[in-house]
């Protein structure tokens, strides 16, 4: 059976690929950590094209903006925490590179030999018309669960963040009866204020 | 009156062991119960010879004859007789002989004790009971025997008198199992009906055991050793006892060995053979006592030879006129022993004048030992030698009744000579008159118990031991072996008297030591096997343990060693693998000298170590080892379907 | 070209990017940038589920909402991968994953 | 689209799920309004919630098992017996915990983290579907993350750190391998997948299988992917290292077991052999490892490793046998209240890091070295106890799916383990006596405190490790009336 | 029910004595003495109202005090209990022995409420193993007896104690795995699919695979054989014994040691009767190989407590050789084979009142010198006659002397087993020869010579004990004092404890009647479950 997908969509499947991957690459051979943030979105970006291509409007429409969205809040970290954010001090950070490219190249090989040796079995699939309600369907539907426990998922990472990421909670604001009269602030602003 | 065939046994092994409880407690009544009691014997022996009863206890089950059964028939009512009645006389003998401060209750206890074992022994019907008569008989006998335990040697010739009889005991069990393969029972008389192979077992087993019990060939140096014990021990245990129980036996079963075709010869070379051998031991002694012991295998040996040709009424006569005699001789050897303060043949020169009583008891005891007629042994053993059909088995025997004559002499030669003059030996010099009256009743017997033989009683023994038709001795043979015994005994008389060099070179002989039959039986091997398989159990299956362990750490060696291949590099890992597995085999013999658990945790210490090494600490190393990790599962996955 | 082609150039790209991502993961010393090793595997579990979707089964939406759950899996982890690096920052003052080997054996 | 009502209806089935939740919300709020020292209503509320969701969970155990919102939530007796035993596991550890936690000014969030923390963890065992098993392995990894460096000391910064880039990494390849396995049907129902599995592509197959099981075995603390236990246990305190190696493991032994029991059973591969090799060098790794440890802790860790591997027999034969499902909820349950047990043990002395210094610390209190005992020969497998029950089960099991020289491989492992466990007891029960105090102490004289009996964490963590004893033995002897409740379906 | 409390009643004291740390040590014996006595009176009652039977012989049927309750009903294991003529003397020996130990212990040990607890402990893991009818019921309690032995020889041991007890634990506790293994093969192949012996028994499992039931029989022997202990793994023995306090040796070798042997006639043999035929001969091999290699090394051994620890190996030899010939069905008739049985199983009851009076007499040297090596001693029969005499006693009983239950034991296995393997026993029956020359040889050491013991002047002795290496005697005879002042007679309580024993022992050796008619019925039930 032929592919449903035009020539043009194709090829830009086919270019978006490589840049996809080239991306990746370069996420780790660049010096500066805020390049490598840019170099990893690029790569999400093209596999949002790809997504795109496959008919999957809603899908990469999202991932674009959430990785653009999390690759900015990474520039930032990487501005505040990370030893050489701009490159500035060229340094290795990198350890045990040669098995780490074996194992890199070796998966690859891998699932690449997989890949292209397995017979797949594309006989013709029935498309729905709409791919994204199709999903909302799903969600809302057969695979609700999953959505709610990713919910709740949701929620222990908000919990789990701040308990791990800020070292003052509501008693340094409060007062340990939770009976100060104005919050404890290092920053003015905020509620009860 | 099978109540009195159980009280013949229980009477003497309950107050035995009573007195054994009391302990020293019971040494002032002691002396007198033994008599009272051996005396109780005599009566009850008679009335259960005369009425032949059964008695039986339920002991074992599952199969017939397990249960403890005495019945008395002839043969036993005889020994029944003849064993009560020399253990009162014994008894007697020793209540004068022990010191005064002995432990009595002690001794009269494992005598009386002694004395059931062997009046259940000669009674016993069936396999469980002779064995627990027979073995506590041993038993006892290594308690009297090494009475006196205080003294150097003296246990250790208890334990070896033991284990001796006991090594021979063996062959009781065996003969039990035979029979309870061949016939499916364990009663005694049953066993005669056994055919086959397990009659074989069976008869060997019973041969050894009597043997070993007999001191026959080749377990007769028990019999020296056991001289340690006190006197009435050995007047007891030589004469009409202990030694005595294997010829009993041997007579007792009889047609089992006969049923057999190689048994009964066997027996009757063996009884020949000591007869022989342990005569000349005897000739050799210059110990009166190891001398009278030698001689005792030696009379005893006719026995066997007895029972083995089948002269079931021969044997039976020797056994009750050794019995006297040799009891009366120990008797006179234990009175000289007391008065004289020695048992060395020279130092009792003239011992026989001195102690006129005493010493004409003795003369005669050792004539009738001599076989000089008209005395008892010399018409035993003509009626067992009639029996014999072979011509070398019977020139044996002549021989042997010659050299019986030799050692004898030799006694005789030296009690009667004239005293020498009282040498400095410690001594009570005093023989008291009861020793003396026991010694002459056993003379009496030792003189006239030759009647046994006559035609005309023999007859009546025959019938009341159920036999029929054994060959009397002939007029030329008994006057062949009397002017034999008589011819032997004047010439050692007299050339002990004229050469006493001679006496001196035997008793430089080999025979003098028992012909080494004591290293035949030593427990040396027994030992060094002992320390070669405990050395063994220490070292070699111990040590399995380690080595086990120790190649568990190799092992784990390797395979941490492998662990680290996968992240350096197989090939020197494999290498270093190899030659740690050549290091560490000669380490393996290090390892073995140490403890097991040690090994063991040694081992564990270093695979857990190996174990451990993975967990560097370091992310990314986790990182690359789960991957490869899961690649080799993956691999795993994929090639194992 | 077949369907079936295109599939395997897609998938051999999600191949690619996971292979890429493992030595991302494995070779990079601060935190942050192993994260961004993880996220390349996870891109590359996006294309592949989208390409499950649109070539083997378009009819189902299990790979569509694989998708949904490999972005918010990213994100969670993102967070997560923040918070610890503040926490571990805070208390160290180190981002350097080799010089947290206290704990070992 | 019937998903909406079917799941509706049945959402009472989720009941004792939804009671956790609502714990973990409600704990939340009440957490925001209560004063830093009054945070024990939050643990009493915490603790209510637990209870109800176990009386809810122990309501609906005999009932015949179904499978609700279409087919991804599976109620059924592996199920009910996660539920129970770990919302009594959160129950138990939240009080494990109290004497550390007690006035801290994240109270509050510890057992929040720590419902959700069991909420994921039975949401693993439940899920039928690859993809909530991804969710419920989100929501089983992320509270724990926080929960592991929750004293934001050096150590539990470190151990946070490497279990959480271990939990990332490996979440990562699980997902690879649910693309796989995606890739090769096109579905995520366990039911769907066990239906076009078995036509699937081996090599696919073996990726996606894989993945998958790396998984569950991270959160089981299996081999290859356990590097993080022992690290983690020993930077974490031992209450928190305690919930760490025993709820997780808990649902992911059980999702485990799920996936072999359903979608691999028919799989063209060897999967059963594959949990097989994971169960044996899991076992052997663990208690080789353990063997030379002198901290406490990463000596329980390295146990825990091993006790992965016997747990991992049942799952190896969970298609082939009939006795495997009982042998599973034995030794989970067994294990659950054993391993408690013995952290409890290391909670209640938490000066005490090494073997020695715990030995000294107790020495003094028989009581706590009698329950001790009890508990570590429990993880042995010493009868009565009932991870005895749960060996004897799972050896069992695992004979009659064919896997016999695993069992073997079992019983070698489980004399190699007695080393340390005996290890860690000897000392304390004949070592430290010291002659004179003895004396004193077999008098019926006062005891005297002396230094070292001070340092003794008495109450909650004493009182928890004499519970887990008695019920270790409870559940051991009285095996036969909770089976048969469990297993009444 | 009876017997239940019988199980129970010592860890219940057990318990009791644990939770209150408060009453002195005299009273926490005196108490351990008063549940050993009245669970030892119990077993008294039981065996008076116990009635083998006509047909019913126990084993498959007319088990009495029967209970049965349902403990894991998946696996169809249950708490099973039951009395027949094969556990009946067995639960009594436990009782007697436990109590003697108990009397023993009067003289208050280190920690008595914890060493009374532990004895209590391993006396319902003892009473528990002989009454089980139920495999995984049998297993429990067995391993429970090795870890309560485990904490008596590491906690009140001496000399290298912890590791002897670590030796001791790795072994028997391999071995007990072996016998779960074993176990669990039993179930699988059983067609019920489950672990009740009498089940099993009745309907005995894998009797069409050879291959299997030979296994699953490997197994077990090695797990009973390591237990029992059979040559080669009997090396954990010595050094367990040497290091143990002389109760803990007591109850080790007459109760512990009898687990592994009652193992073979409960399980091995009715369970598998095809298997135990076709490898009997291995059994009477091991047997006769235990029987002369633990004699000979016995013989060998400087140290009293090694010696008699040896002879263990020695008599236990004597009953697999009677189980053995009990398997061997093509050479031997019934008659014969139930012979050998009833010989086995008297031997374990005899062994045990032997060698624990052994043991306990050689603690009392320990006590008095703090050495067990022979050239340490000598010529104790002056100053301590009744020790003397009782040792004497002891040792003659040993050595299977006629009047002492050890006769009707050996000649009994002897007798049978001749017609099922002739040259095995005739080779077996030297192994008495031995024990008779090592007895009386150690009574000669010890008793008789010049009055020798330990030096007080040698404190390092005192704190490490003998051990093997240090009783070369080299150092020894150069401090050795002349005077036997030291060596005080058995006290009151030592006696009490042993010579009950050794009058049990005589009793046992001239009325057997009165445990053979409890044990006949079931050995002939055995044998012919075993002929199959």
């Amino acid at each position: 059976m032929l592919s449903d997908l035009s020539g043009w969509a194709i090829t830009a499947v086919a270019i978006l690929g490589v840049l996809s991957v080239a991306a990746g690459v370069a996420v780790f051979v660049v010096d500066s950590m805020a390049r490598a943030t840019f170099a990893l979105l690029a790569s999400f970006l093209a596999v949002a094209g790809i997504l795109l291509a496959l008919d999957l409007v809603y899908l990469a429409v999202v991932t674009a903006l959430m990785m653009t969205i999390e690759m900015a809040i990474m520039a930032v970290f990487m501005i505040m925490f990370m030893m050489n954010p701009a490159g500035l001090m060229p340094m290795t950070m990198v350890h045990n590179a040669k098995g780490s490219a074996a194992v890199g190249a070796g998966v690859f090989v891998l699932l690449a030999v997989g890949i292209w040796t397995i017979d797949w079995p594309t006989m013709n699939p029935v498309r729905p018309d709409d791919s994204t309600r199709q999903l909302g369907e799903a969600i809302m539907g057969s695979h609700m669960l999953v959505m709610l426990v990713i919910g709740i998922g949701l929620f222990a990472t908000i919990l789990a963040g701040t308990v791990l990421a800020t070292a003052r909670g509501r008693y340094d604001r409060l007062g340990p009866g939770l009976d100060a009269e104005h919050p404890d602030d290092p920053v003015p602003g905020g509620l009860r204020r | 009156m099978s109540a009195v065939l159980g009280a013949l046994v229980l009477l003497p092994a309950l107050s035995g062991a009573a007195l054994l409880v009391a302990g020293r407690g019971a040494d002032r009544v002691a002396g007198p119960l033994a008599v009272a009691v051996a005396a109780a014997g005599v009566v009850v022996a008679a009335l259960v010879a005369g009425t032949r009863p059964l008695l039986s206890v339920p002991f074992l089950g599952i199969v017939e004859g397990g249960d403890l059964r005495l019945v008395v028939d002839g043969l036993s009512a005889v020994l029944v007789v003849l064993v009560a009645g020399i253990a009162l006389l014994v008894t007697v003998f020793a209540v004068v002989d022990l010191p005064a401060d002995a432990a009595r209750g002690r001794f009269f206890g494992y005598l009386l004790l002694f004395v059931a074992a062997m009046l259940a022994t000669v009674t016993a019907a069936t396999l469980p009971t002779l064995l627990l008569a027979w073995e506590v008989m041993g038993a006892t006998s290594y308690a009297l025997i090494g009475y006196h335990w205080d003294e150097p040697g003296k246990p250790a010739a208890g334990t070896r008198a033991f284990v001796t009889t006991r090594a021979g005991d063996l062959g009781l069990y065996v003969a039990a199992g035979a029979a309870l393969a061949a016939t499916g029972s364990l009663v005694l008389t049953d066993l005669e009906s056994a055919d086959g192979g397990w009659a074989d077992v069976a008869a060997a087993g019973v041969l050894v055991a009597a043997l070993g019990k007999s001191a026959q060939l080749p377990f007769s140096a028990w019999l020296s050793a056991a001289m340690q014990g006190p006197s009435p021990v050995s007047a007891l245990l030589h004469s009409a006892t202990m030694v005595a129980a294997g010829g009993y036996l041997l007579i007792r079963m009889q047609p089992l060995l006969a049923s057999t075709g190689w048994a009964a010869t066997a027996a009757a070379w063996a009884g020949a053979l000591t007869a022989m051998v342990l005569g000349a031991v005897a000739v050799a002694q210059t110990d009166l006592k190891q001398l009278l012991a030698a001689s005792t295998a030696a009379q005893i040996g006719f026995v066997v030879l007895a029972a083995g040709v089948g002269a079931t009424a021969g044997g039976t006569a020797q056994l009750v006129a050794h019995a006297a005699v040799k009891a009366g001789l120990f008797v006179a050897a234990g009175a000289w022993l007391t008065a004289l303060g020695t048992k060395n043949l020279t130092d009792l020169r003239g011992a026989a004048r001195r102690y006129r009583g005493i010493g004409a008891a003795a003369t005669v005891a050792a004539l009738a030992l001599a076989g000089v007629p008209p005395l008892s042994l010399w018409a035993t053993k003509d009626k067992v030698l009639a029996g014999v059909d072979g011509t070398a088995l019977h020139v044996v025997g002549l021989a042997a009744a010659a050299v019986s004559a030799v050692y004898a002499g030799r006694i005789l030669a030296v009690v009667l000579a004239r005293p020498a003059g009282d040498e400095e030996e410690p001594g009570t010099r005093r023989v008291p008159a009861l020793t003396t009256v026991v010694a002459g009743v056993l003379a009496v017997f030792a003189a006239g118990l030759g009647v046994l033989a006559l035609p005309a009683v023999a007859e009546r023994l025959e019938a009341v031991l159920d036999v029929e038709g054994e060959p009397s001795p002939g007029l030329g043979e008994l006057l062949l072996s009397g002017a034999l015994a008589l011819v032997a005994l004047g010439l050692t008389v007299a050339v002990v008297r004229a050469r006493p060099a001679v006496m001196e070179q035997l008793s430089r002989s080999p025979l003098a030591s028992w012909a080494g039959l004591g290293r035949l039986l030593s427990p040396r091997p027994a030992m060094a096997l002992a320390r070669a398989l405990a050395t063994v159990d220490d070292r070699v299956i111990d040590r399995a343990v380690v080595g086990v362990a120790v190649g568990a750490r190799r092992l784990a060696g390797m395979a941490s060693r492998a662990d680290d291949g996968v992240l350096d590099g197989a090939v020197s890992g494999v290498a270093a693998a190899t030659r740690r597995t050549a290091a560490g085999s000669a380490r393996i013999d290090t390892g073995v000298v140490d403890g097991a658990v040690r090994g063991m945790a040694r081992a564990f210490r270093h695979a857990g170590g190996a174990a451990r090494r993975p967990q560097t600490g370091l992310l990314h190393q986790y990182y690359a080892q789960a991957v490869v990790g899961l690649g080799l599962l993956l691999v795993l996955l994929l090639v194992v379907r | 070209m077949t369907a079936e082609l295109v599939l395997q150039i897609v998938l051999t790209v999600a191949a690619g990017l996971i292979g890429v991502g493992l030595f991302g993961a494995l070779s990079q010393q601060t935190i942050v940038m192993v994260m961004m090793g993880l996220e390349l595997v996870l891109n590359g579990v996006l294309l592949a589920g989208g390409a499950a979707w649109y070539f083997l089964a378009p009819e189902l939406p299990d790979a569509q909402v694989l998708v949904v759950v490999a972005l918010v899996v990213m994100a969670v982890e993102m967070a997560m991968g923040f918070a610890v690096t503040v926490a571990f920052y805070r208390a160290r003052q180190l981002d350097m994953i080799d010089m947290a080997s206290d704990l070992r054996g | 689209m019937t998903g909406m009502s079917g799941g509706g209806e049945r959402v009472l089935a989720l009941l004792p799920e939804l009671l956790l939740l609502l714990g973990a919300v409600g704990g939340l709020l009440l957490g925001l309004w209560t004063p830093q020292h009054r945070q024990w209503r939050v643990r009493l509320l915490v603790t209510a919630a637990c209870l109800a969701s176990v009386i809810a969970a122990a309501v609906a155990l005999p009932e015949p098992a179904e499978r609700v919102f279409e087919a991804t939530w599976v109620v059924d007796t592996t199920t009910g017996v996660v539920r129970i035993v770990v919302a009594l596991g959160v129950a138990v550890l939240v009080w494990l915990a109290s004497p550390s936690l007690a006035g801290h000014p994240r109270e509050t969030e510890a057992y929040v983290l720590m419902l959700l923390g069991g909420l994921g963890s039975i949401a693993l065992a439940a899920s039928g579907d690859l993809l909530l098993l991804v969710a419920g392995y989100l929501l089983a990894s992320v509270p724990l993350y926080a929960l592991a460096g929750f004293a934001k000391d050096s150590a539990g910064v470190e151990a946070t750190m490497k279990y959480y880039l271990m939990g990332a990494f490996v979440g990562v390849l699980m997902l690879v391998g649910v693309a796989a396995l995606v890739l090769a049907t096109g579905t995520t129902g366990y039911l769907d997948l066990a239906a076009l599995l078995p036509d699937a592509s081996p090599a696919l197959l073996a990726v996606g299988i894989l993945g998958v099981l790396a998984g569950v075995a991270f959160k089981a603390g299996a081999v290859p992917v356990h590097f993080w236990v022992p690290d983690v246990t020993a930077g974490t305190t031992p209450p928190m290292a305690a919930y760490l190696t025993t709820i997780p493991k808990i649902g992911a032994v059980a999702a485990a077991f799920r996936l072999l029991a359903e979608p691999f059973a028919d799989v063209p591969l060897d999967v059963p052999l594959l949990v097989a090799v994971i169960a044996a060098v899991s076992m052997t790794l663990g208690n080789l490892a353990a063997f030379n440890q002198t901290e406490v802790l990463r000596l329980l860790a390295y146990s825990t490793v091993s006790q992965v591997g016997y747990l991992f027999m049942a799952v190896a034969v969970a298609a082939r046998t009939d006795l495997a499902v009982p042998a599973l909820a034995i030794y989970l349950a067994g294990y659950a209240v054993t391993n408690i047990g013995a952290f409890a043990a290391v909670a209640a002395t938490p000066a005490a890091r090494t073997i020695t210094d715990w030995a000294t610390a107790v020495g003094r209190h028989r009581w706590i070295v009698v329950s001790l005992v009890v508990c570590l020969l429990g993880l042995v497998g010493t009868p009565p106890t009932a991870v005895f029950v749960g060996k004897l089960a799972v050896f069992t099991a695992a004979w009659d799916g064919a896997l016999a020289w695993l069992v073997v491989v079992a019983a070698v492992n489980t004399v190699a383990s007695l080393f340390y466990y005996l290890r860690w007891v000897a000392p304390a029960f004949a070592g430290v006596p010291a002659a004179p105090s003895m004396r004193e102490w077999a008098g019926s004289g006062p005891r005297t405190a002396a230094g070292t009996a001070q340092r003794t964490r008495r109450g909650v963590p004493t009182g928890l490790l004499h519970g887990a004893a008695v019920m270790s033995l409870l559940l051991g002897l009285g095996a036969g009336w909770w089976l048969a409740f469990a297993l009444s379906t | 029910m009876l017997l239940t409390v019988v199980i129970f009643l010592p860890l219940l004291a057990a318990a009791v004595l644990l939770a209150a740390p408060r009453i002195p040590g005299r009273v926490a014996i005196g108490v351990w003495v008063a549940a050993s006595a009245v669970d030892l009176a119990l077993v008294g009652w039981m065996w008076l109202r116990f009635e083998p039977g006509q047909g019913a012989s126990g084993v498959v049927d007319g088990l009495a005090y029967e209970a049965h309750l349902q403990w894991i009903p998946t696996v169809n294991a249950g708490y099973h209990v039951g009395v027949d003529g094969l556990s009946l003397p067995l639960l009594a020996l436990t009782g007697v022995l436990f109590l003697a130990c108990a009397v023993y212990s009067l003289r208050e040990p280190d920690r008595p409420h914890t060493y009374a607890a532990l004895f209590l402990f391993l006396q319902t893991a003892c009473m528990g193993t002989f009454a089980s009818l139920d495999l995984i019921l049998f297993f429990v309690f067995f391993d429970l007896s090795i870890v309560g032995m485990y904490f008596v020889i590491a906690g009140w041991g001496h000399g290298n104690a912890r590791r002897s007890a670590l030796k001791f634990f790795l072994y028997t506790f391999i071995g007990s795995l072996a016998l779960l293994v074993g176990f669990i093969g039993l179930f699988l192949g059983s067609e019920e699919r489950t672990f009740d012996m009498v089940a099993l028994a009745a309907n005995p499992p894998l009797a069409d695979s050879p291959v299997a039931g030979g296994l699953v029989l490997l197994a077990i022997f090695l797990g009973l054989a390591v237990k029992t202990p059979l040559f080669p793994f009997h090396t954990w023995l010595p050094d367990a014994h040497t290091d143990a306090p002389a109760a803990g040796s007591a109850i080790l070798a007459g109760i512990l040691l009898k687990l592994g042997t009652y193992g073979f006639v409960r399980i091995a043999m009715p369970i598998l009767p095809e298997a135990w035929q076709r490898w009997a001969m291995v059994a009477v091999v091991v047997g006769v190989i235990s029987v002369l290699w633990g004699a000979f090394v016995a013989l060998a051994q400087t140290d009293v407590k090694r010696m008699i620890a040896y002879t263990s190996v020695n008599h236990m030899g004597y009953v697999l050789l009677g189980l053995g010939a009990a398997g061997l069905v093509a050479s031997a008739d019934e008659g014969a084979r139930t012979v050998a049985t009833v010989g086995a199983m008297y031997q374990m009851v005899s062994h045990g009142l032997l060698t624990g009076a052994l043991f306990l007499l050689s603690g009392v040297l320990w006590s008095r010198g703090h050495s067990y090596a022979f050239d340490r001693w000598g010529g104790l029969a002056r100053p301590a006659p009744v020790f003397a005499a009782c040792f004497a006693v002891a040792a003659f009983g040993s050595l299977g002397l006629p009047g002492f239950s050890g006769f009707i034991a050996e000649f009994q296995v002897f007798t049978g087993a001749l017609q099922a393997a002739p040259l095995a026993t005739v080779v077996a029956v030297v192994g008495i020869l031995v024990t008779a020359g090592l007895f009386l040889l150690a009574l000669q050491r010890l008793f008789t010579g010049d009055p020798v013991v330990p030096s007080e002047a040698d404190p390092d002795e005192l704190a490490e004990g003998p051990g093997p290496e240090r009783a070369d005697g080299t150092t020894a005879t150069a401090v050795r004092p002349r005077t036997a002042t030291r060596m005080q007679d058995l006290r009151s309580r030592e006696a009490a404890a042993v010579v009950p024993l050794l009058v049990l022992a005589v009793i046992l050796g001239l009325v057997p009647r009165v445990l053979l008619d409890v044990l006949e019925p079931a050995a002939m039930a055995v044998v012919e479950l075993v002929g199959r």
